[in-house]
């Protein structure tokens, strides 16, 4: 856990401070929103939660409800 | 933590001001005064009691009523051409001037000196520079201007065999010190008009002259562009060698790969003039740079295009595995013997296992201490006298890497292959950095991650490679499908190469108009109706 | 530095802090043992079984004595008895402190008793366990696998890598003498036929011992029900083809002869007949004389026909000897259930269950044409007549 | 407004194609376990079926030279379906490059190096990729080339090695299998190797090539990659015949049994080294067209910051994507194929026919 936050201060430090100074706002939320989310995933992965998988999702609402899957026998 | 800190270094130092001139640029702006014993205090004060300084006065005039003085530095100039050409003339001068107002400056210039190039100028500085570059300064009493005649001739190394560069078949010549004799060299290469030479001065302190040497039409605009911002940019105290130029001018200073070519040849440098790219011939060192400077350059020698195309295309291929040989073949034997035996045939396993079986170390740390052993011996070959360190690097080599074995602290098979990799990465000279540096990766990465290591650090560099571009240029186009392909990994013969390199040349794409198969004894000539060679 | 290369040397931090960690799957080469030969027999209780590993024993040559690689038996023996192979290999990992290296072994001999009790249960560890190959040798021994593994070959340095050498030019001649692993489990899929595995023997006399290959074994549902002596091995093999020159010897009442037959193209076609399903096998190969003994005074046309005659009757006469033997054991051995799959699918769905049942009446009719194409350096031979012009 | 502008010529975008389709060599498991010994009719059948994608995608470059995926759904579909479109399209590209990368993981931890976690040759391979990616496309598909001639030569190469254990009559018992498996078949190798080529249109404005050429040059890149999957196939089922079944890898279990001498066999490692730089490319570009269309749609001006956060992303993403292998490969040969259907052919298909009834194509606008 403690690695995970190590390597997101290195990266937010050296990434950040020239998107700072740019000051363009709207890509320094978007920049910021994808890293934090990054950084809640993989600090959830340290910890070994396992999040359910929206690929899996999406599999299991065709197949029950639209029944789209193949039979496999 | 650590790099900003240097990079916050590296931008302060530039930015400082850029004030700070040198001690003679402050007051070059004096003129000169008309008193001529001034004029001299002023220039023994400036260059210092040094011995080689030599002020020669002399009076003239027909009742020797004028006095003047010649000042040259002793051993730049060439003291017979001081006598001939501007002593004489002056002191016998049969035409009688009764008074200053008769002589000028300029009429002394036109009709007296006989000496080629002669310039005027009332500024100190110019004085001085002329003086230490070679030239004497005439003052003469009584007059605020003086004339700096050019004078220069010093011991010039002459035209000797390169020593890096040796070459079986092609010319022998090799660059020198001296500026002119590497510009004439270009020269009588290339005689086209369209041979363009700008002239430059880099360095305070040294004030080298730089010239940079382009064809115009071939070479791109926006390059020499580039390049002459880049070397204007040069604010530096000395420049004694090509190295420091290229140092400044590179574009990706970190990366493993130089980006700008060198070489000794003049016939290589007019082949890379003429394929559109720019040479920097800087005085007093005999490599000239050639920007911008692809990877697959370090793979051509001087050779490839003298020798008949099939047998250039197998040794540039022979050449292009070796790099790979020198970079990735201990990195394998490490993946080898430690991750993936299994790829090891049964028989040889058991060979090298045996051999393993005794030594200590890991693999990686026996590679290491191999390898380094063998730059070492290289190193200690090449700084040791010429006859002595021929020797001593192969005896070294074999001395240590032999008792190394019977000693048991390093196997047979790890000597053999770090014997080939260390030989292998002689055979690209202008390279040979770049691949100590990259196999020492390698290992690193074999020895931790196995196989998939290897891979990542060849997609490493590979990617590094793509990014790096040299003056604009992509650095390793080679790979992509263009008309390069004629020239990167084979030579194809040269009537098929009728175009310049293509992203390299400006407007003159046409090396030659079109292409002409060679002429076959018989088929061809009939075919043309061309008187044939009995008649 | 322009934030260009800061960002690069960004992600080689990152490579470097992950790569540092490494080096899990780091073993040296002196910290594995190489593992040339594995045999399985069958032990006391049922569900138990013997395994012995073949491990070659690495000498260092480096350091104090310098001597060649240490002459006599360069290998050592291993054996646990566990339930399953890699439980069992677990346990000898145990015993020694090299970790055991499976990516070399040469060969996977079944014990006798093994064979008989069945294979089947052992076979998932070879498909399903990474280290083990899909190109090893697979063979029954005669006795039991320890006595094989344990014997010293005189030139080899262990048996493993002997028998791998001599199965590999053995199957230059005999392709059937070979079943790789991956042979084996293929036939195995195919549920109406029965693999059949080479026989190992080992006579050892005075110290060194000598293994051969002396026949083939039969198996069905994966269980040991007889084998094919050397005799009926050529018989098998004329079926299953791709078999460069077989040496063949014929006896008339003539004269002795030793032939060769070679470039042999064979075609087997299962058909449904009337009276149910028979192969056709059509058989063209040319036979070249070696030795011809006897045959006084005969003209040579006139021996050459004998000659081919009587090659076709013992030819047809082994093919059948063979293919009869099989039928009574009713054991497929030729895979003539997936010929027949192959060839008709549709209806041979129905005919799957009842195999057993069709294989024992099912009839093969032969046609062979040899001609005699090579007779060495010598046209006739001095028993032969002289070639008077007459009868050229 | 173009974010990357880097160029890439004709040729390097059609060897980009059929490199991205060969570097599926390892998903072949799929739909050889559904239909065995037939999978080389069933992947002719899915590069037929190819071919249709490929006309609607060139159809689409055609209609909006310079313009990349998202602005052609913003130009259709207007700022609001077409942002929705969008999403769709990063959560499909997300997905591919996870699951991309899941196999590579995967291959490389059973082939090479079984005892390393996968998390450090997920996060080691991706900081390369990342690299490259941040180079932009030039830099992604400069080696395409490079990577294209190796990998042909590496299968004629395989394809003679393996010629002693080739058996023909490997194939025999054709078509015996219910209709149904060849449907599906057809479906899965049609979506999963042959319908990614869909993240192309993401890059049509930095290709230079005359607009009308470009269908050329995209069918020519789809038929190498085409014609190298399905030999790739036949090769795999001459040698292993009816074991193919049983392996996750086939291809990687043919490349086991090449011997070259009586005793130089075992190159599994040489061969799994060289698919790596293979799957090098296909995620670096699957990875550099997520960042893409993340950055298009939120109107960056430049895509070099959120590399390594999407970067992140993905490796997380790949690791908890499937429970086990199991699942795997069940959801990917039964169900997976109609989720891509649906971006793959129906969402272009949409767009297309969008455009044509209303009429809307920017070579008019010549913008």
């Amino acid at each position: 856990m403690l690695y995970v936050i190590i390597i997101f201060l290195i990266i937010s430090f050296i990434d950040l401070p020239n998107l700072i100074k740019k000051d363009s706002k709207k890509e320094l939320i978007v920049v910021c929103s994808i890293l934090c989310f990054g950084f809640i995933l993989s600090s959830l992965y340290a910890l070994g939660i396992d999040l359910p998988s929206p690929l899996v999702g999406i599999e299991n609402f065709l197949k029950n409800i639209l029944k789209l899957g193949y039979k496999d026998q | 933590m650590v790099f900003r800190y240097i990079s916050r270094k590296i931008v302060s130092a530039q930015n400082r001001n850029k004030v700070n001139h040198d001690a003679i640029l402050e007051n070059g702006g004096l003129a000169i005064s008309k008193n001529l014993e001034e004029n001299l205090d002023f220039i023994k004060s400036a260059i210092g009691e040094s011995q080689d300084l030599k002020i020669h006065e002399f009076a003239f005039g027909e009742h020797n009523q004028f006095s003047g003085a010649l000042v040259y530095i002793d051993g730049l100039v060439n003291t017979i051409q001081i006598t001939e050409s501007i002593l004489k003339p002056i002191v016998s001068n049969r035409k009688k001037y009764k008074s200053l107002e008769e002589l000028t400056i300029s009429e002394i210039r036109r009709s007296i000196l006989c000496s080629g190039s002669v310039t005027e100028s009332n500024l100190f500085s110019q004085i001085l520079d002329g003086c230490l570059s070679g030239s004497t300064v005439m003052l003469l009493d009584g007059f605020s201007k003086g004339l700096i005649i050019n004078t220069e001739m010093w011991e010039k190394r002459d035209v000797t065999e390169p020593q890096t560069e040796t070459v079986i078949r092609g010319p022998r010549e090799g660059f020198t010190e001296n500026l002119r004799t590497n510009t004439t060299l270009l020269r009588r290469r290339i005689k086209s008009p369209k041979l363009r030479m700008d002239h430059m001065t880099i360095g305070h302190k040294t004030a080298t002259n730089v010239c940079i040497a382009y064809i115009e039409g071939v070479a791109r605009p926006e390059i020499i562009e580039l390049l002459r911002t880049r070397l204007d940019s040069i604010d530096v105290d000395a420049v004694l060698d090509s190295g420091y130029i290229e140092e400044y001018i590179e574009e990706s200073p970190f990366s493993i790969f130089s980006t700008v070519g060198y070489s000794e040849k003049p016939d290589v440098i007019a082949s890379k003039i003429l394929e559109g790219r720019i040479a920097i011939i800087s005085d007093g060192s005999p490599f000239v740079l050639t920007v911008p400077m692809l990877f697959i350059e370090s793979f051509q020698t001087a050779e490839d295009y003298y020798v008949r195309a099939f047998y250039a295309s197998i040794t540039r291929l022979m050449r292009i595995f070796c790099f790979f040989i020198a970079v990735f073949v201990v990195p394998i034997f490490i993946a080898l013997s430690t991750y993936h035996q299994e790829l090891i045939p049964t028989t040889l396993l058991f060979t090298v296992a045996t051999a393993r079986e005794g030594t200590p170390f890991p693999a990686l740390f026996e590679a290491l201490v191999l390898v380094i052993s063998f730059e070492i011996l290289r190193e200690a070959g090449l700084r040791l006298p010429r006859a002595v360190g021929q020797a001593m690097s192969i005896v070294g080599a074999l001395i240590v890497g032999d008792a190394a074995v019977s000693a048991g602290l390093v196997g047979a098979p790890m000597v053999i292959v770090v014997a080939i990799t260390a030989v292998a990465g002689f055979i690209i000279p202008s390279q040979t950095d770049s691949i100590s540096m990259l196999r020492i990766i390698m290992m690193i990465l074999a020895a931790f991650l196995g196989g998939f290591g290897i891979a990542i650090g060849f997609l490493g560099m590979l990617v590094q490679l793509a990014t790096m571009t040299s003056f604009g240029v992509p650095y390793f186009g080679a790979v992509m499908f263009s008309r390069d392909q004629q020239d990167s990994f084979i030579r194809m013969p040269l009537w098929i190469m009728e175009k310049r390199p293509k992203n390299i040349v400006y407007k003159d794409k046409q090396r030659k108009e079109v292409i002409i198969p060679p002429v076959k004894s018989d088929e061809n000539v009939k075919q043309k109706g061309q008187d044939n060679f009995d008649e | 530095m322009n934030k260009y290369n800061r960002r690069i040397y960004l992600i080689i931090i990152l490579i470097i802090n992950f790569i540092l960690t490494g080096c899990w799957d780091n073993n040296e080469l002196d910290t594995i043992s190489i593992v040339t030969g594995l045999g399985i027999d069958a032990a006391e209780n049922d569900d138990e079984i013997d395994l012995t590993l073949q491990v070659s024993k690495i000498k260092g040559t480096t350091g104090y004595e310098k001597g060649a690689v240490g002459q006599g038996s360069s290998f050592f023996v291993m054996e646990a008895t566990d339930s399953g192979i890699l439980s069992g290999i677990d346990k000898l990992e145990k015993q020694i402190p090299r970790s055991i290296f499976l990516h070399h072994n040469q060969v996977i001999i079944f014990g006798k008793e093994q064979a008989k009790k069945g294979i089947k249960k052992y076979m998932d560890v070879f498909i399903r366990e990474h280290q083990m190959r899909m190109e090893t040798w697979v063979l029954i021994s005669d006795s039991t696998a320890k006595d094989i593994l344990t014997a010293t070959m005189e030139q080899e340095e262990n048996s493993a890598i002997g028998l791998s050498k001599m199965i590999y030019s053995e199957s230059r001649d005999y392709e059937v003498l070979s079943t790789k692993l991956i042979d084996l489990t293929s036939k195995m899929m195919e549920k109406t036929t029965s693999p059949v595995i080479p026989i190992v023997t080992v006579n050892s006399e005075n110290g060194n011992s000598e293994a051969e290959i002396s026949g083939l074994a039969i198996l069905k549902e994966d269980k040991y029900i007889g084998e094919l002596d050397l005799e009926r091995v050529r018989g098998y093999s004329w079926i299953m083809g791709n078999c460069r020159e077989i040496p063949f010897n014929i006896k008339t009442e003539h004269g002795y002869a030793d032939t060769s037959i070679s470039n042999i193209k064979l075609k087997n076609k299962p058909k449904f007949g009337a009276d149910g399903p028979f192969i056709s096998i059509d058989f063209k190969g040319d036979v070249s004389i070696r030795e011809i003994q006897g045959f006084e005074d005969m003209k040579t046309n006139e021996i050459f026909a004998i000659l081919q005659r009587s090659c076709v009757e013992q030819l047809k006469k082994e093919i059948l000897d063979c293919f009869n033997y099989s039928k009574n054991l009713n054991a497929d051995i030729y895979g003539f259930g997936t010929e027949f799959y192959r060839k008709y699918p549709k209806n041979f769905e129905k005919l799957r269950e009842y195999w057993d049942e069709i294989y024992p009446e099912l009839d093969m009719e032969i046609d062979i044409n040899l001609e005699i194409t090579d007779t060495g350096k010598v046209l006739n031979s001095l028993y032969m007549e002289e070639k008077t012009d007459e009868n050229r | 407004m173009k974010i990357d502008n880097g160029k890439i010529s004709a040729s390097q975008f059609m060897f980009a194609v059929a490199c991205f389709i060969q570097a599926s060599t390892l998903l072949t498991a799929f739909f050889i376990s559904v239909t065995k010994q037939d999978s080389w009719i069933v992947s002719i059948f899915g590069f037929l079926i190819g071919m249709i994608f490929l006309w609607i995608y060139t159809a689409l470059m055609k209609n909006f030279p310079n313009k990349n995926l998202v602005e052609i759904n913003d130009l259709v579909f207007g700022p609001v379906i077409g942002k929705i479109f969008s999403f769709i399209y990063i959560y499909f590209f997300l997905t591919l490059s996870a699951l991309n990368l899941k196999d590579m993981g995967d291959f490389v931890g059973i082939a090479i190096m079984p005892d390393t976690p996968t998390i450090v040759i997920l996060v080691s391979f991706m900081c390369i990729c990342a690299w490259a990616v941040r180079g932009g496309i030039e830099i992604v598909t400069r080696y395409s080339l490079f990577f294209t001639f190796t990998t042909s030569f590496i299968i004629i190469v395989t394809f003679f090695l393996a010629f002693n254990d080739i058996d023909f009559n490997n194939f025999l018992p054709i078509f015996n299998q219910p209709f149904m498996k060849y449907l599906q078949g057809t479906h899965i190798i049609s979506t999963i190797p042959f319908g990614e080529i869909v993240v192309f249109l993401m890059v049509t404005p930095n290709i230079e090539i005359p607009k009308n050429k470009i269908g050329k040059y995209f069918t020519l890149g789809f038929a190498i990659g085409g014609i190298s999957l399905i030999l790739i196939i036949l090769r795999d089922i001459a040698v292993l015949g009816n074991v193919i079944t049983l392996f996750t890898f086939p291809s990687f279990e043919t490349l086991r049994m090449i011997r070259l001498s009586s005793t130089l066999g075992r190159m599994e490692v040489l061969f799994a080294v060289i698919l790596i730089t293979l799957m090098f490319f296909k995620i670096s570009f699957l990875y550099y067209v997520s960042v893409l269309v993340i950055s298009q749609i939120f109107k960056l001006n430049s895509h070099k910051n959120i590399v390594i956060g999407v970067g992140i992303i993905i490796i997380i993403y790949s690791t908890n994507l499937y429970y086990s292998m199991i699942q795997h490969m069940e959801h990917g040969s039964n169900i997976t194929p109609f989720q891509w259907l649906i971006y793959e052919f129906l969402l272009p298909l949409i767009t297309l026919t969008v455009a044509k009834i209303r009429k809307i194509s920017s070579s008019e606008e010549g913008n």
